[in-house]
């Protein structure tokens, strides 16, 4: 079982280490796919482990439950979307060494995040995470490239810092309850005799350090910008899972307050978060005027929705948030995939140099379309479960005004992306038929795949849902 | 289906042709007279029609079905009131009752067919008579409803049988304020839907002012017959429902061959003096321009409003 | 497996048949090929609905992987009624829109999207609790958008209407959630059976129902949450406008009942109030902007606007009445509710069938351009002019059968020693009147103009009746409004039983006894009635004829013998344009008179044109501020972000600031 | 060992850190800046290695080392030479001005008091009594981060944060767990690195390294 939670870890590790020094074409090209596959591959074998009851551990710091074998196939299926979809034809710049093992490492930074029980272990690999994607985000080399850059790692790591100190501080209370430690099954199991005071800070300092990781307002800023500029693969990545797994940090370290604390503060800050973020994504994309920043807007508000899951709390909250995030993630990353295929065939990301591409190019429109519809909670795709569940949840754990004042963000942020995106697609140019597109960009199978997982996902009863109501109880405290 | 019903309804229609036509000749005769003409008779109408009924029936090229058509419906809609208000009798048929929104529902069909005809020729006339006749019809209407339904309250019913019989029961509620107000708006209503002063002049055909004439100008031969027929018998109908429901003494309750002769005689008695009385009327009268007719409908909708909410305060006192 | 589980599944199987046949089957057969199995799942619709609505019990339950509470299809007799409703219409729709479909209406997302819209109108009020039921309702709005966007490529305007559409169908979706929301949570759990324990004097029932009644509204296209239907249904396919406006639509109505009258039943008067003026504004609002129109389409859409209110009008006085006590009247009013929503689902399909096949055939829609469609389309001609009646609710129509029960219990409700009830029950009669006499004038204008007189555009001219699968299907649904019409026994009998109202007597030949206010109505009575009086006419008619048949001259008289050409007609504009003036305040028409100069003389003038067009007076003044304000905030936003690294910085700073200080406070 | 030698030393290298991030805010200098940093490296060794003999724990002694070596030497060196090599002098105007700047220390500092009373009422003692000033520092580096504009010296306020979280776990707890620490110094190695890179690019693409010429992405 130990061999299943190192599986990613070292396959990545030895993938980059390899690609960094090979560097033959094959490996460059293939190596972030083969990454995502064996992440996405231990991913399901864990959570098959968990169900069966087992909680599979490696040495002391990683222990696998079902939140984290449910996170690291999330991880694995965002990744292997984002990295196959962003195969381009040879030649292209995404060829080269320096992409393909920072992707390896990023993959195996993040799958560590989850696999990781010790709180430190999880901040360095979050860390880490920025470390690996500051040249992804520069990958291109321009000037806005290099901006983007400079703002994501300066953000990024003074807000990561802050959650350090946020661990240090909730470390120091464990060495004066006499038990230092900073193993999360340890903290979460064994009540130990924390000075409420002292965790209040640790928390509400480790809540808003991991925030401005997970793109929660009103740290969010670096994130229009890096997710714009990164390569679409990588924007794919980091706004379908590295928000996520910054999120699933969140969810941890709430998990280790609440009981202190009880719920109040956790819920002031993330539905304070949650609010702010759904009202700047909503302000920034009624007059947006680029896709991909539209895109990064959308995941603020869908990790602003994620932040107010965590505040309700509660089983079905959390189940819904944890589904959330992969029905946005998979979604998230194929929409990037595509903007990515509209840059290399309109030569622009800007929304109003992007007219009638449902008749120009269907293979490409036709899954933006549905990604989109995705993104706005349409059903069947999942996120119209987790979205109605987060309400639903909401309401039931008297965050009914919250859930008001989100509930019309949301629909405003509906408005805006579908007026964008109609603007975009709809409508056009009957003379010029459609051009051959599509195949030529890259694989359309990742897209299929990854969309039509979205759709079918909250439809599934079975083993997902054990896996997600298991999930959900682990981070409740029932298990 | 009950006998005395059917007695009823054949001496209703039978009367109402009879009477209708005479009712528009003595009209005309009244107002000839006070004008300081000689007049064309009583019974020119009459010989208008036999005449009518003889000529031969032109289409024009482009024309449709409706032309041939129309006139059948709008004079059969008109029997058919004739049928259902109570003008000689309340006796009615089971299955059928007077009630007063299917009255006004085959009131508006004839309304309808008439303004279909008036479209159908596509001439400019036309299009411009069942354009007004339309837009009145579609004002009078809530008017129509809500006077009835002031009068409809005491009794509980909307049957007009059984408002009569109530009234003729209790002579007292005739002269309420809640009735008077009724009638009046009903009245307004009628003239307005009949096409008479001061909504329309029926003797004229300037197109600034005509409405019910645009509308028959294009029809010709039988097909006239029976749009003049059926209009005649809308305004008997009408008259006669309003006399009915001011007067309603002499409407025979059960079908006997006394009760129905005292019934006839009563109507035509009622019908002749109302129309005469309109008739001298609008002599008096000028037409209302076009658009000042809805003030003139607007300020009797009011009247019938306040009908039924001051019958509501009287009822409870 | 019970026969209701039986025909859910086989819907499901049908829909996804449908699906799979429209993506597989190459383009010359797919019409065929799917459009059958969409009719097929119409017809399933139906027979479950028709199951479900005599009494039928079954549940399926959706898997779904979020612990909420079951997740079940299972249809009552309410949800009956509406399933059978949306399965004809559906089943009629799609059997006319075979043959209709042409382009991009055809394609295989088309084809798709109709079954998948279908199958959620039916399934909407199969659901048993509010995730179902918001399912449905989304894939419900979803469908139907790809089927609107359906010739985008087309015509600019589609666009503009989907993204109406979509926004209003979604802020109809957040109100509903909110308000399903917000009972869940006092009814402790998303079943309906959970959600009915609420108790309907409580606040919370008070708020939820205040949203889920407004979200409903807007989905019903009751002003001011109108504002989609005129856009959508015009730009939409005219097979697909008929399911939107025959079935669709009515799931407001569906809902609202739902909520009133099964979640939360004898809820305080106000409720009934509250929906009776939602519906008395739609109503009146509604058919004068339809008086008005001249997109035919357009003007059918303002009608369902009117004919929803009047179901919302009626549907409040049978909640208020009830509130009062008076129980007779109230069931009759609520009947007439349910009498609505079926007549108008009969006339309304038949209506837009037949805008489409009008379309079709001259490729306009615009009523000033069209004329003389009587002669060259005569099927379309009468099966359009019954829906016109039905609509202008004259006997012996289905529409007419409704609004007298409307009428009936509006009269006899006031009985009530309520001072309340005194006043808005003779407003509401107003308002009913004034409304069906607006409808008249409406369908009269869309008739007369469009069918009879002469062409007014080539395409007028050059038009032909349409393929005989349209006609069918017109033929069909032309012949339903006219039997719901004569024999309203059989309906009535079953909207009781949807509602749950007292059994009604059996009168006359299938005639409705609406004993509790002492009227009852048999139109076939009525009819004979009606013929026996018109056989003499008609006897004398046709000898006269035989004697002297009618003679075909060349030219109208027109006064005098001027020679006519079609321009010198009448148009929609100037049929309504008295109308137009007189409720000029609620209309605000814009008017241009355009007068042309002759190069001459400033004097002498060549040409006048005169141009009216009447916008929407709510989105003009409601939502058109609001979206600026928004747009505006939008540009504000746009400082957040202003690039400075500093501010960004700061932004975080002030944040952690902020957090201390509470923290350590 | 006398208790009130420990209570002195703790006093001394906390006092160090503070006048050093002071100096920090106060002067302009790039070098000056980079001078300073390098002292408060070697003072936050110092503490380190104080608690650690008083302890009498060796791995905390070693840690001391690392820490002199990484933050006393390696980065102040690393940055240096960046500055070098873009020909960096001075801050020329931040967007606070001294004074203002100064002040706002006071407030900040203030706030960090407030923040660490837990500490002082759940073990009072030299180490908690200077906890404050290592939640000063993070407030302080998070300052000049915030209203410098030059790359490095928003460098040099990220270290500033980061010397801050090491002084809090350091007094706090005697450090976190070695692998966590040792995982959380080579991730702040390779930010700066990463930085240090991104600096030179931006120096050679921009021409300076004023960060007020990032502004080229924004909405």
């Amino acid at each position: 079982m130990a061999v299943l939670v190192l599986l990613p870890l070292v396959v990545s590790l030895v993938l980059a280490v390899l690609t960094a020094a090979l560097r033959t074409p094959l490996l460059c090209r293939y190596a972030g796919v083969l990454t995502a596959a064996t992440v996405l591959a231990s991913g399901v074998a864990l959570s098959a482990a968990v169900l069966d009851g087992a909680t599979p551990t490696a040495g002391d710091l990683l222990r696998v439950d079902a939140l984290s074998a449910f996170m690291l196939a999330v991880v694995g299926a965002v990744g292997l979307t984002a990295t196959w979809g962003g195969l381009t034809p040879p030649g292209g710049r995404t060829d080269a060494w320096t992409y393909s093992t920072l992707v390896a490492l990023f993959l195996g930074a993040m799958s560590l995040a989850v696999l990781a029980d010790n709180l430190g272990v999880l901040w360095v690999a979050v860390e880490a995470t920025t470390i690996a994607t500051a040249f992804l985000v520069g990958h291109r080399g321009t000037r806005t490239s290099l901006e983007a850059a400079w703002k994501y790692v300066v953000l990024g790591s003074v807000g990561v810092a802050i959650a350090f100190l946020g661990l240090v501080l909730l470390y120091a209370a464990t060495v004066s309850a006499g038990r230092p430690t900073l193993s999360w099954i340890v903290l979460t199991q064994e009540h130990l005799a924390l000075d409420p005071s002292l965790v209040k800070v640790a928390g509400a300092l480790a809540v808003l350090g991991f925030a401005t990781k997970a793109g929660l307002a009103p740290m969010h800023s670096w994130l229009p910008d890096a997710h714009s500029q990164a390569p679409a693969p990588v924007s794919g990545l980091m706004s379908g899972v590295l928000l996520s797994v910054a999120f699933y940090a969140i969810l941890r370290v709430q998990a280790v307050v609440d009981p202190v604390l009880g719920p109040g503060l956790m819920r002031g800050l993330l539905a304070t978060a949650g609010l702010l973020s759904l009202a700047v994504a909503a302000g920034l994309v009624v007059r947006q005027r680029d896709l991909k920043r539209m895109l990064a807007y959308s995941s603020i508000e869908h990790m602003g929705l994620l932040a107010l899951a965590a505040a309700a709390g509660g089983t079905l909250a959390l189940a819904a948030a944890l589904l959330h995030v992969l029905g946005h993630g998979l979604a998230k990353s194929s929409l990037f995939v595509v903007s990515g295929r509209i840059l290399a065939t309109e030569g622009t990301t800007r929304i109003s140099g992007i007219r009638g591409l449902l008749v120009r190019r269907p293979g490409v429109a036709v899954p933006y379309l549905a990604g989109m519809a995705a993104l706005l909670g349409l059903p069947p795709f999942s996120l119209f479960f987790s979205e109605v569940a987060i309400v639903v949840a909401g309401f039931q754990r008297g965050l009914g005004g919250v859930m008001v004042v989100a509930v019309g963000l949301v629909l405003v942020l509906f408005a805006g992306l579908a007026r964008h995106s109609a603007a975009m697609t709809m409508g056009g140019s009957p003379d010029a038929g459609p051009t051959p597109d599509g195949t030529s960009l890259g694989p359309q199978t990742p897209l299929v795949l990854a969309l039509g997982a979205t759709a079918v996902v909250g439809l599934a009863a079975g083993p997902l849902a054990t896996l997600l109501a298991e999930a959900g109880a682990v981070l409740a405290g029932a298990r | 289906m009950n006998a005395g019903a059917l007695v009823l309804v054949v001496v209703q229609v039978a009367v109402m042709v009879v009477l209708s036509p005479l009712l528009v000749g003595v009209m005309r005769q009244v107002r000839a007279r006070m004008e300081g003409r000689a007049g064309a008779g009583v019974l020119q109408p009459w010989r208008d029609l036999r005449k009518l009924l003889g000529k031969e029936t032109l289409q024009a090229d482009g024309t449709s079905w409706v032309m041939a058509a129309g006139p059948v419906v709008l004079l059969g809609s008109s029997a058919l009131v004739c049928a259902l208000v109570p003008l000689v009798g309340t006796t009615t048929f089971p299955l059928v009752p007077d009630d007063l929104f299917v009255v006004v529902s085959v009131l508006l069909l004839g309304t309808v067919a008439l303004a279909l005809v008036g479209l159908d020729a596509g001439s400019a006339f036309g299009g411009m008579g069942s354009s007004r006749h339309m837009t009145i019809a579609a004002l009078v209407e809530p008017t129509v409803l809500v006077s009835v339904y002031a009068l409809s309250i005491p009794v509980g019913s909307s049957a007009l049988s059984a408002i009569v019989e109530a009234r003729i029961a209790d002579p007292a509620s005739i002269a309420s304020p809640v009735s008077l107000l009724a009638l009046v708006a009903l009245s307004v209503a009628v003239l307005a839907e009949t096409g008479r002063m001061p909504v329309d002049n029926p003797s004229t055909h300037l197109e600034l002012t005509m409405i019910h004439e645009a509308m028959v100008l294009e029809s010709s031969g039988r097909d006239l017959a029976w749009l003049e027929l059926g209009s005649w018998l809308r305004l008997g109908a009408l008259l006669g429902l309003v006399g009915s429901l001011l007067v309603p003494w002499g409407i025979a309750g059960d079908v006997t061959v006394p009760a129905l002769a005292v019934g006839v005689l009563a109507l035509a008695l009622k019908l002749g003096v109302i129309g005469a009385g309109l008739a001298a009327g609008e002599v008096f009268l000028a037409k209302l321009r076009l658009f000042r007719v809805p003030e003139l409908l607007a300020g009797s909708f009011v009247l019938a409003f306040l009908a039924v909410t001051a019958s509501y305060l009287v009822v409870q006192g | 497996m019970t026969p209701i589980q039986a025909g859910l599944l086989t819907q499901l199987a049908l829909a996804a048949l449908a699906v799979v046949a429209a993506v597989l089957t190459p383009p010359r057969l797919r019409a065929r090929v799917a459009g059958a199995a969409v009719v097929g799942l119409g017809v399933a619709g139906a027979v479950t609905g028709a199951w479900a609505l005599g009494g039928g019990q079954g549940a399926l339950r959706i898997p779904v992987s979020l612990p909420f509470d079951p997740v079940v299809l299972s249809p009552d007799r309410l949800g009956g009624l509406f399933m059978l409703v949306a399965g004809l219409v559906g089943a009629v729709s799609a059997s006319y829109g075979i043959s209709y479909v042409r382009g991009p209406a055809a394609s295989r997302t088309s084809w798709s999207a109709m079954a998948v819209f279908l199958l959620a109108l039916q399934l909407v009020p199969a659901a048993a609790d509010a995730v179902s039921f918001l399912l449905c309702w989304e894939l419900m709005a979803v469908s139907s958008t790809v089927l609107l966007l359906a010739e985008h490529a087309h015509r600019a305007a589609v666009r503009s209407a989907a993204l109406w559409y979509a926004v209003m169908t979604h802020l109809s979706f957040v109100l509903l959630l909110v308000g399903f929301a917000v009972l869940a949570d006092a009814g402790g759990g998303t079943g309906f059976a959970a959600l009915s324990t609420v108790p309907a004097g409580s606040a919370a029932a008070s708020l939820a129902f205040a949203l889920l009644v407004l979200g409903f509204a807007s989905k019903a296209g009751i002003v001011p949450l109108h504002v989609w239907l005129p856009r959508a249904h015009p730009e939409a396919p005219s097979h697909v406008s008929a399911v939107m406006s025959a079935a669709m639509v009515k799931m407001g109505v569906y809902g609202a009942v739902l909520v009133t009258i099964r979640l939360l039943p004898g809820g305080p008067a106000w409720w009934g109030l509250l929906l009776l003026a939602f519906g008395a504004v739609s109503a009146v609002y509604g058919i004068l902007q339809a008086s008005v129109a001249t997109d035919l389409k357009r003007m059918l859409a303002y009608s369902t606007s009117e004919n929803v209110g009047l179901m919302f009008l009626a549907l409040g006085t049978g909640l208020l009445l009830r509130a009062q006590g008076s129980a007779g009247p109230a069931d009759a009013a609520i009947a007439a509710c349910l009498l609505l929503v079926v007549s108008h689902a009969a006339f309304k399909t038949t209506l837009f069938l037949g805008a489409g096949s009008v379309l079709h055939a001259t490729g306009e829609r615009d009523l000033d351009r069209l004329g003389g469609l009587g002669a060259r389309m005569p099927t379309t001609s009468v099966a359009f002019g019954i829906g016109a009646l039905g609509a202008a609710a004259l006997p012996v129509t289905s529409g007419f059968v409704a609004e007298w029960a409307l009428l009936q219990s509006l009269i006899h409700g006031a009985n009530a020693q309520d001072r309340l009830v005194a006043v808005v029950m003779p407003v509401s009669v107003a308002v009913v009147a004034l409304t069906a006499g607006l409808a008249l004038l409406a369908f009269v204008k869309a008739y007369g103009i469009a069918f009879l007189a002469r062409p007014r555009s080539e395409g007028a001219a050059a038009a032909h009746e349409s393929a005989p699968g349209m006609r069918v299907a017109l033929v069909l649904a032309a012949a339903s409004v006219v039997v719901l019409g004569l024999a309203p026994g059989p309906t009535y009998t079953a909207v009781a039983a949807a509602a749950g109202l007292p059994g009604p007597q059996p009168v006359g030949w299938w005639g409705i006894d609406l004993s509790a206010v002492g009227a009852l109505l048999d139109p076939v009575a009525l009819t004979v009635l009606a013929v026996l009086l018109v056989v003499p006419v008609l006897v004398v008619s046709v000898r006269l004829a035989r004697r002297q048949p009618r003679r075909e001259v060349d030219l109208p008289w027109g006064c005098g013998g001027v020679r006519l050409s079609p321009r010198m007609q009448y148009t929609a504009t100037s049929y309504a344009e008295p109308l137009a003036r007189v409720f000029d305040d609620a209309l605000r028409p814009e008017r241009d008179v355009l007068v042309t100069h002759s190069a001459e003389s400033r004097y002498l003038v060549e040409r006048v044109q005169f141009q009216q067009h009447v916008g929407d007076i709510v989105e003009e003044t409601a939502y058109r501020p609001g979206i600026r304000f928004v747009d505006r905030l939008g540009l504000l936003a746009r400082r957040l972000q202003n690039g400075s690294i500093h501010r960004y910085l700061g932004y975080s700073f002030v944040a952690l600031l902020a957090v201390l200080v509470v923290v350590s406070l | 060992m006398s208790t009130s030698w420990f209570d002195q030393a703790i006093g001394l290298a906390a006092g160090v850190l503070l006048l050093t991030s002071v100096l920090l805010v106060w002067k302009r200098s790039l070098a000056a800046a980079v001078r300073s940093l390098a002292v408060q490296g070697v003072a936050l060794a110092a503490l380190v290695a104080v608690i650690g003999i008083y302890e009498g724990d060796p791995q905390l002694v070693a840690i001391a080392l690392l820490v002199l070596a990484l933050k006393g030497f390696l980065l102040p060196w690393v940055l240096d030479r960046s500055r070098v090599r873009i020909a960096a002098v001075r801050e020329e105007t931040p967007l606070l001005n001294t004074t203002a700047s100064l002040l706002a220390l006071s407030l900040l500092t203030m706030l960090a008091y407030l923040v660490s009373r837990p500490f002082l009422t759940l073990a009072p003692g030299p180490t908690s009594a200077a906890v404050p000033v290592g939640i000063s520092l993070v407030l302080y580096g998070f300052l000049i981060l915030t209203t410098r504009r030059h790359a490095i010296s928003q460098l040099v306020g990220f270290l500033v944060l980061d010397n801050g979280i090491a002084t809090v776990a350091f007094l706090t707890s005697g450090g976190v767990p070695l692998v966590v620490e040792l995982g959380a110094s080579l991730d702040v190695l390779l930010v700066v690195l990463i930085l240090r890179v991104l600096t030179s690019r931006i120096t050679a693409e921009f021409g300076a390294a004023d960060l007020d010429d990032l502004m080229e992405l924004r909405d």
